[in-house]
C-alpha cells in the first residue's frame, strides 16, 4: 500500500482539530484519493499542495460532507465522526470556501453571506443587521468597486464573486477554515487581504487548510504542507523541513529526496 | 519579490481608494426612487407590470367592446369569484416554480381534495370544519408524497407530477364514482363563493386592511430611516399607502352597490372569497419575503448546491413547497367545489393546471426558479379570468376562445422576454 | 354485412355445443359526457350477460378514440364473437367495425350510430329526440309568454351535443314568443367552465334570461349554482338530461324544469338480448330498421323512448329503481319526496 | 523568485511523470468491454435498462395474467400498431428535450396537421402524397414558428407551447368544425396502420436491414481499430449484430404468421407503419449521434452559454428542433389518423402529449437537456403502449387503469433516479 | 472626459491587429467600461492589468461579441467591424478563453475542444480525427492527470477544466488570441506550459491579449501593459515603459507619476 515516509512527527502536545486516517474515495471506477492520512492543527496554517487533478478539491469537499468518503475515518477534536452532508461540517465548525464558488445568483451579495444562517427578530428576518454584517466584513476584505450589497451576485465580476465567498465563509466563528485556491482570482490588494486573513485566523487559533498553486503564498502563511500526488499523500511536513523546489518535486513527482511516497506506490 | 504580495503602501497607492458601495448611498429624493425603478425596468427586470399592463389593456378592451355589462358591479363580482380559485391553484405552484420545479398534478390535486370533502360532507355526514381540514389534510400528505418523491429520491419533478397527474385522474373517478356527481349543499360551504360579506362588515374589514397597511409600511420607513440604511422618500412611502388604500375601498365601493339584477332582490356586499384571497396572499406574501423559509426556497431555486453547501435542508424545503402547492390546491378545489355546489369526477383535469401555470407566468414568475412572488398568482389569476370573462360577455365561438386565451398568454410572455432580452447581458 | 352475418351464424350453428365459446365484447364511450355509462349500464348489462350465462367483457374508453381502437383491437383478439359500441364519432368507429369485420366478428352500434360503419344492429335512444324533449319540456315550463332563452350546448367536439341542440332548436326556433338571446358550447362538458359560460351569458343580458336549454343535468346545475348567486334559482327553468340524482334534486327542489330519463335499463336489456342472440346463433327481434345515410343501408334496430322527467313523474325514476330514495330524498328534498309519494 | 515560473528541470522532477490517458488505452477484450459497461452502470448511467427491464417484466407479468393472449401474433401486431403514433411524436420531443425545452403543443400540433390531411383530402380532394406533404410541411411552419418564439424572442418554451396548446385546439376546432368528424377513407393513408407489408417482402426488408447493420458495425470496428483508436473487441460487436438480427427476424417471423382469428380470412406480414418507425429511427440515430447538427444539439442542451460562445447558432438549432419535432408530431398525426379512418376536433388533445412525454423519459431521454437518444422514444413508447395494451386484455376499472399507468411512469422514473442518486457525485 | 496621459506612441509603422475607439458598455444603470481606447499588435503579447471588477473581462467580452457595445468603434485589422456574437468574432480569427470557462458539462473533453468546428467526411463527424487531435494538443499543455480525452467535462478538476478551455483556442489558428485570467486555477508545470505558449504565439506573430494579476507573469510574457481603473484605461504602453511598483499604482489608483488618468477624471 501506499503511506507517506514519516519524515516528521508532528507536535506531540498538540490535538488536531482534523485527521484522517486511510481515506479513500472513487468517481464510478475512477478512484480519486488514496488511502488519504492528513492532520489539520489549531493555530495552523496546513497548505495543501498538488498538481492539477490531484485531488485536493475532492479531499476537501470529502471533509465537507459533500462527497461521502468510500472507506476511512475522520476524526474531528479526536472524536471520530460521520459527515454525511454539508450540515454535518457546518455543525462541527467546519467552514469552506470551494473552488467552483457556491453562490445564489439570483440572490444579492447580503442574502449570501447570511445563506443559511440569516439572522432573526423572531420569525422575521433581520435584514438591517444582516445588511450592516456584511458590508463591515466585505470592506475589510478591500473590496473597493463593488457598488453595492444589495447588488445581484450573477452581476459580479470573479474577483468579486471570490471575494462574496471568502467572506460568507470568515463571518463565522469556526474551529476550521478551508479555502481551495481562494486568491486565485483575485487582484492585487484583494490577494493581500486574504492572506493577511488566512495568518490572522490561524493566530487566533483556528485551524486553517489554504489550497494553492503559489508558492510563495505557501511559504508566505503556512505552517506545514501536505502535497497530494495522484491522490495520495506524498508528505506532510512542518514548513521548515523543505523548500520551495523539493514542495514542486512533490508536487510533479511525489517524491523529493528522503520525502515523498515509496517508489512502490507509484507503480500501481 | 512575490507576485502576489504587496506592502501596505503598495495596496493603498497615491491617491485614495474609491471607498466602495456607493450604489448603497442612493438619493432619498422622490427622484432618486422614480430614476431607480425605471433603471431597473430598463435593466429588463418589469416585476408585474406585463400583468398590470395586461389588466389595464384587457380591461379597456372589454369596456369597450361591453360598455354596458363589464364594469357593472354584478360583473366585477363574478370576475372576482371566478379568478379566486385560478389565483389560490398559481399562488401554490409560485412555491413550486420558485423552486424551478413543477407541479402537473396540481389541478388534479385539487380535484381529489374535492372528492374527499364532498364524499365526508354527504357519505359520512361529518360538519364542514372537519370535512375542509380533512380536504387540505389531504392536500398536504399528497403534497409530502410528491415533495418526498422529488426532493428524497430524486425524480424530476416533470415526471413524478406527469404520473400522478395520471394517477390521480383514477382516484377521483374511484372516489366520486364513474360518471357520478357527487352534490355539495352544504351551506357554509357554499356560502364561499356565492354568499357576501354583509356591507357594514365588508367596509370595516376594508379599513382595517387600509390602516394595517398604512402603519406597517411607516413603521417600517421609521425603522430603516433610523438606522441609517437605503430607506424609500416618504413622500413614496405615502403615495403607495393612498394608492393601495384606494384601491381596498374602491373595489368595497362597487361591491357594496345592489348588482341584484332584479329589482325585488338584494344582492350586495364582497363575496366571501375574496377575503378569503387577501388573507392567503398577506400569508405567503410574509412567508416568502420575510422569513428565513421563504429565503431559503429562493437559494434553492437559484442554486441548489449552493444553498446545500451553506448547510439549508434542501429536501425539507422542496417536501415543503410541495406541501403548501398542494395544500393551496386543496383549498382551490374547496372554491371550485363551492362555485358549483357539486364535485365532478374529471374535477380539476383538463386545463386547470395550464391556467394556473400561465397565471403566475404572466404574473411574472419564472419556470426557471428563483424568481417570482406571491402577488404574482394573484395579478396573472385576473388576467386568465379576465380573459374568460370578456370573452363569455362577448359570445365568442369555443375554438376563438381557445385561439384568443392562448394569445393573450404568448402576448404577455413576450413582453417580458423581450424586455429581458434588450437587457441582456448573456447572463447564465 | 349479409356474409359476415351468414358465416358468424353458420359458425354458431355449425359448433351448436362450442356456443359458450362465443363471447360478447361492449366498449362504453367515456365517463364524463355522462354518468350513465358507468352508473347504469354497465352494471345493467353484467347482470344481463351473466343471466344468459354468456362470456362478455366490458369496458370503457374514457373519451379517448385511439384508446377505444385499442380496446376493440384487444377484444378481438381476445375472442370476442358479437362486438357492441357506443362510438364517440361515427368514422373511428366505422374503423373500429371494419376490423372487426375483416375477423369475423358481428358488431353492434349501442346508442349511437356508427355512419357509414358496417353494424349489423343498431339499439338507442333517439338523441334527437331526447333534445325535442328538452326544447318541449322547456316551452311547457314557460308557457305562452314571452320570453328569453339561452342554449348552454355539450361539449364542440361531441357529436352527440349537435344533435340535442338540433332537436331543441327544432322545437323551439318555431317558436316565436321565445327570443334566443345566447348559445355557447362547453368544451369538454366541463362544469367549471359551464358556470363561468352561463354567468357571462346572464350578465351580458342583464338578467334578462327567462328560460335555459342545458345539454345535460351537470350543465343544468352549474346554471342553476349561478342562478343561485344572482337569487334567481327557481324563477329561470332549465332543461338537463340523464336524471342524475343531482339533477332530480334540483327538480325537486324547483331549481330546474325537466330532465330527460333515459330508461337505461330497457336500452341495455335490449342490447344484452340482441347480443345473446347473435352469440348464440339465434335471429334476433328487431322492431325495424333505421337508415345510414352515409353508408347508404338500412340498419336493422331495437329504437327505445327517451321520457321527459318533470316534478310530476319523478316519481318513475326511482320506482324504476335508476336512482334510489334514499339517494334522491336527503335532507332539506325528503319533504319534496313524501309529498310526492316518493319512497 | 516567482512562484509561477518553473525550470524545465523543476517540472519533470526526479521520477517519469505519469503520462496521462492512461483510461483511453482500455483493454480491447470482452471482460474489459462488460468491466467498462458495468462501471457505467455503478456511475448511474443506466441508458436503456429501466426500460428494457421495462418491457421484460410487463411483459412476463401480462404473459402470466393473459397467457392464451398477450403473446399471440395477433397481440403483438396490435401493440406494434399502437405503438407507433406514440413512438414518432416521443421521437420528435427527444430532439427538444435534448435541448432542455419542452413542447407542450406537441400533441395537439400533431392534431392540427391530421386535421389539415383530412380536410385536404376530403374537401378539396387532393391526391395523397400531396396531403401528407402539406401535413408535414404544417408540422415544419408550427415548428419554426414555436423555434422563433423560443429561441429568437427568448419566451420559455414552457410558456410558449401552452399558449400553443391552448390556441392549437381552437385551430383543430375551426378546421374540422364543431361536433365534426372528418372521415378518410383514403386507402394509402387507411393503409398505413391497417394493412402489412406482404409476407414475402417483409423476409427481403428484413434481411436488407440485418445485413446492413452487420456491415456497418463491422466496417466501423475495422476502421477504429486500423486508426488505432479505442474499439470494442469483435467478438462483442458480432454479439450485438446477432442479436438485433435475432430480434428483427423473430419479430418477421412472429408477424409472418397468419393471425386472422376467423379461419377464412388471411391476415399476415409486418403492419406498414412499422417499417415507418424503423427507418424515422434509423434516420433520427444517424442525425443526432453521427453529425455535426446532432453534436450542437447536445451541446446546446448541456450548456446554451458555451455552445453560442463556440460560434454555435444556437437559434438555429433551437428552430430546427423544434421544426423536426413538430414534423415529426405530423407524421405521428398521419398514423394516429389512419389507424382511426378519421380525425375529430380534439385530436391530440388529452394526455397524447403526456404519453408521449413519459415514454422519452422512461426511455431515458433527460427533460434537463442534453442527454437523450432517439431509441429512447422507441423503448419508452413500447413501454406505454404495452401497459395500455395488457390493461386493455385485464379489462381493469378505469381508474385502476389511470392508477397503473401513473404508477409504471413514477416506477421507471425511480429506478432511473436512485441509480443516478447513488452515483451521485454533486454535479451541478 | 477621461483620457489615458499618451505617454509613449505606438510604434508607428505597424498597424494594430484590434483597436478600440472611445468604447463604452453599461448593464442598466451601471457604466462598466468609459470610453475605451486599446491597441493590441501582431506579434506582441499585450498585458491587461486592473483590480478586481475594473472591467477586464467585460471589455473581453465586448471584444469578442457577447455583450454588444453601447458606443464606440472597434476596428479590426484597420477595418471598422461590428460584433453582435461570438460567430462574428470566430469569423474574423478572434479565440478567445473566457474566465468563467464556457464548456458544455454533457459533452466529453474531446467534443468540447472541436464545439463548432467539427471534422467532418461529408455530413459524418470524423471522431477519429479529432480525437488524436484533441490528445496530441493536450499533451503539449503538460495535461498528465487526465484519465481519457474522452471522459466527461463535469468530471474534471478546475485546473483540469482550465487547460481544455486553452487547448480549444489554441487549436485554431487564429489573428488574436485573447486569455482572460488562464493561469488562474492552473498547477505549476501547466502554467509553465500556458506562459511559454502565449509566447510561442505571440512569437509566431498572433497578437495576444493577456489578463492576469499576477506581477511576475507580466514581466515575463508581456510586451505592452493596458491597465484598467474602474472602467477607464489607465495606461497602454510598452512594458519597457514602466515597473511592478507602477503597474500596482495604475491598478491600484489609476495613476503613478506621469502616467495614467487625470485627476479630473478620477472624480467623476
Ligand atoms: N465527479 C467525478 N467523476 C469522475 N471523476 C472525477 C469527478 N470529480 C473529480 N474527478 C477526477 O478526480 C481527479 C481529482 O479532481 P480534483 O477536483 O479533486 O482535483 P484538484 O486537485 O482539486 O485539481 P485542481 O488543482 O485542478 O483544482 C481529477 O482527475 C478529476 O478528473
Ligand atoms: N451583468 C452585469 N450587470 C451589472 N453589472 C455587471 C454585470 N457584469 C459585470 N458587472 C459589473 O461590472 C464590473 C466589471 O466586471 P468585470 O467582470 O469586467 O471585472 P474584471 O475586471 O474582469 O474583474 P476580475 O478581475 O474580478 O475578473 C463589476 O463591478 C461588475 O459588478
Ligand atoms: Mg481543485
Ligand atoms: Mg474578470
Amino acid at each position: 500500500m501506499s503511506a507517506p515516509v514519516e519524515s516528521t512527527t508532528p507536535p506531540a502536545l498538540e490535538r488536531p482539530t482534523l485527521s484522517l486516517r486511510g481515506v479513500n474515495k472513487s468517481f464510478g471506477a475512477v478512484q480519486v484519493l488514496h488511502d488519504v492520512h492528513l492532520d489539520v492543527y489549531p493555530g495552523k496554517v496546513t497548505a495543501l499542495v498538488g498538481d492539477n487533478g490531484a485531488g485536493k478539491s475532492t479531499l476537501i469537499k470529502s471533509i465537507a460532507g459533500i462527497h461521502p468518503i468510500d472507506s476511512g475515518t475522520v476524526e474531528f477534536e479526536g472524536k471520530p465522526v460521520q459527515l454525511n452532508g454539508p450540515r454535518d461540517a457546518a455543525r462541527l465548525g467546519i467552514e469552506v470556501v470551494y473552488q467552483d464558488l457556491a453562490l445564489a445568483d439570483n440572490l444579492d451579495v447580503v442574502q449570501n453571506m447570511f445563506l443559511g444562517r440569516e439572522r432573526k427578530q423572531g420569525i422575521v428576518l433581520d435584514e438591517a443587521s444582516m445588511e450592516e454584517a456584511a458590508r463591515d466584513t466585505l470592506a475589510k476584505l478591500s473590496v473597493r468597486t463593488l457598488k453595492s450589497v444589495r447588488q445581484l451576485v450573477s452581476s459580479l465580476s470573479g474577483g468579486q464573486r471570490q471575494t462574496v465567498a471568502i467572506a460568507k465563509a470568515v463571518l463565522w466563528e469556526s474551529k476550521l477554515v478551508i479555502l481551495d485556491e481562494p486568491t486565485a482570482a483575485l487582484g492585487v490588494a484583494q490577494t493581500r487581504q486574504v492572506l493577511d486573513l488566512v495568518r490572522r485566523l490561524a493566530d487566533t487559533g483556528h485551524a486553517v487548510v489554504f489550497i494553492t498553486h503559489n508558492m510563495v503564498d505557501v511559504f508566505e502563511v503556512a505552517d506545514r504542507v501536505a502535497a497530494l500526488y495522484l491522490g495520495r499523500v506524498a508528505a506532510d511536513v512542518p514548513i521548515s523541513d523543505v523548500d520551495r523546489t523539493q514542495i514542486i518535486e512533490l508536487i510533479t513527482s511525489g517524491r523529493s529526496g528522503e520525502l515523498g511516497l515509496a517508489p512502490d506506490a507509484l507503480e500501481d | 519579490m512575490s507576485s502576489n504580495t504587496l506592502t501596505a503602501a503598495e495596496a493603498s497607492g497615491p491617491h485614495k481608494p474609491a471607498a466602495g458601495f456607493e450604489g448603497d448611498r442612493q438619493d432619498n429624493t422622490v427622484g432618486g426612487a422614480v430614476r431607480g425603478y425605471l433603471n431597473k425596468l430598463r435593466a429588463g427586470d418589469l416585476g408585474a407590470l406585463p400583468a398590470i399592463l395586461g389588466i389595464i389593456v384587457l380591461g379597456i378592451f372589454f369596456t369597450v367592446l361591453r360598455p354596458d355589462t363589464f364594469l357593472t358591479p354584478l360583473n366585477l363580482s363574478n370576475l372576482l369569484v371566478q379568478a379566486t380559485p385560478i389565483i389560490v391553484l398559481a399562488m401554490g405552484l409560485v412555491f413550486v416554480l420558485l423552486l424551478g420545479e413543477i407541479d402537473l398534478s396540481a389541478g388534479v390535486i385539487s380535484g381529489v381534495c374535492s372528492a374527499v370533502l364532498a364524499q365526508l360532507l354527504v357519505q359520512v355526514g361529518v360538519s364542514w370544519p372537519i370535512a375542509v381540514l380533512a380536504a387540505i389534510a389531504t392536500g398536504a400528505v399528497i403534497g409530502v408524497f410528491t415533495g418526498t418523491l422529488v426532493g428524497i429520491i430524486g425524480i424530476p419533478s416533470f415526471v413524478v407530477t406527469l404520473a400522478l397527474f395520471l394517477g390521480f385522474q383514477g382516484v377521483t373517478l374511484r372516489i366520486i364514482g364513474q360518471g357520478g356527481t357527487v352534490p355539495v349543499r352544504e351551506p357554509v360551504i357554499r356560502a364561499l363563493a356565492n354568499e357576501n360579506v354583509p356591507v357594514t362588515l365588508g367596509w370595516v374589514l376594508a379599513a382595517v386592511v387600509a390602516v394595517a397597511y398604512a402603519a406597517f409600511e411607516l413603521w417600517r420607513w421609521r425603522s430603516l430611516k433610523s438606522r441609517g440604511l437605503a430607506h424609500q422618500p416618504l413622500a413614496l412611502v405615502v403615495a403607495r399607502v393612498v394608492l393601495i388604500a384606494a384601491v381596498v375601498f374602491g373595489v368595497t365601493a362597487i361591491l357594496s352597490v345592489d348588482r341584484a339584477l332584479a329589482a325585488a332582490i338584494d344582492l350586495a356586499g364582497i363575496p366571501y372569497a375574496v377575503p378569503l384571497v387577501v388573507v392567503l396572499l398577506l400569508v405567503a406574501t410574509f412567508v416568502l419575503a420575510r422569513t428565513a423559509f421563504g429565503r431559503h426556497v429562493y437559494a434553492v431555486g437559484g442554486n441548489a448546491e449552493a444553498a446545500r453547501r451553506a448547510g439549508i435542508n434542501v429536501t425539507r424545503i422542496r417536501v415543503a413547497a410541495f406541501m403548501i402547492s398542494s395544500s393551496l390546491a386543496a383549498i382551490s378545489g374547496i372554491l371550485a367545489t363551492s362555485r358549483l355546489s357539486s364535485v365532478t369526477p374529471d374535477a380539476g383535469a383538463g386545463n386547470t393546471l395550464l391556467y394556473a401555470v400561465g397565471a403566475a407566468v404572466i404574473g411574472g414568475t419564472s419556470l426557471f426558479g428563483g424568481r417570482g412572488k406571491a402577488r404574482d398568482a394573484v395579478l396573472g389569476g385576473l388576467v386568465i379570468a379576465i380573459i374568460n370573462n370578456g370573452l363569455g360577455l362577448l359570445g365568442v365561438a369555443a375554438y376563438l376562445n381557445f385561439i384568443i386565451t392562448g394569445g393573450v398568454l404568448l402576448l404577455a410572455a413576450s413582453v417580458d422576454a423581450l424586455a429581458r432580452r434588450r437587457a441582456a447581458t448573456a447572463r447564465r | 354485412a349479409c356474409g359476415g352475418d351468414d358465416s358468424g351464424n353458420g359458425g354458431g350453428e355449425a359448433g351448436g355445443g362450442e356456443a359458450a365459446a362465443g363471447k360478447i365484447g361492449v366498449i362504453l364511450p367515456d365517463t364524463a359526457s355522462s354518468a350513465r355509462w358507468e352508473s347504469a349500464d354497465r352494471p345493467l348489462l353484467e347482470a344481463a350477460f351473466e343471466e344468459a350465462g354468456v362470456e362478455y367483457e366490458i369496458d370503457n374508453a374514457q373519451g379517448d378514440k385511439q384508446r377505444m381502437a385499442t380496446i376493440a383491437e384487444q377484444m378481438i383478439t381476445e375472442g370476442v364473437t358479437v362486438l357492441a359500441i357506443t362510438n364517440l364519432d361515427s368514422a373511428s368507429g366505422a374503423a373500429i367495425q371494419q376490423q372487426a369485420e375483416q375477423q369475423g366478428v358481428q358488431t353492434i352500434d349501442y346508442d349511437r350510430l356508427t355512419l357509414g360503419g358496417e353494424s349489423d344492429y343498431y339499439v338507442s335512444f333517439d338523441n334527437t329526440e331526447v333534445g325535442r324533449l328538452q326544447g318541449q319540456g322547456l316551452a311547457d315550463c314557460l308557457g305562452d309568454e314571452a320570453a328569453n332563452i339561452a342554449f348552454l350546448n355539450g361539449s364542440p367536439d361531441d357529436n352527440n351535443a349537435t344533435l340535442f341542440s338540433e332537436g331543441a332548436h327544432e322545437v323551439l326556433d318555431p317558436m316565436t314568443q321565445y327570443t334566443q338571446v345566447a348559445e355557447q358550447s362547453v368544451p369538454e362538458w366541463d362544469n367549471q367552465q359551464a358556470a363561468t359560460i352561463f354567468e357571462q351569458m346572464y350578465t351580458q343580458a342583464g338578467g334578462d334570461i327567462q328560460g335555459v336549454v342545458a345539454a345535460n343535468d351537470g350543465l343544468a346545475n352549474a346554471v342553476v349554482s349561478i342562478l343561485g348567486r344572482n337569487n334567481a334559482a327557481g324563477q329561470v327553468p332549465v332543461t338537463g338530461q340523464d336524471a342524475t340524482v343531482e339533477g332530480l334534486q334540483n327538480i325537486l327542489a324547483g331549481n330546474q324544469c325537466m330532465t330527460v330519463y333515459k330508461p337505461i335499463e330497457e336500452e341495455a336489456n335490449a342490447l344484452a338480448e340482441l347480443a345473446v342472440a347473435l352469440v348464440n346463433g339465434e335471429e334476433p327481434q328487431v322492431d325495424g330498421s333505421v337508415e345510414d345515410v352515409e353508408g347508404d343501408r338500412e340498419v336493422p334496430s331495437v329504437l327505445l323512448d327517451p321520457v321527459s322527467i318533470t316534478r310530476e313523474n319523478v316519481k318513475q325514476v326511482i320506482d324504476d329503481g335508476y336512482q334510489t330514495a334514499a339517494d334522491v330524498c336527503t335532507g332539506e328534498y325528503a319533504a319534496a319526496c313524501t309529498e310526492l309519494g316518493i319512497s
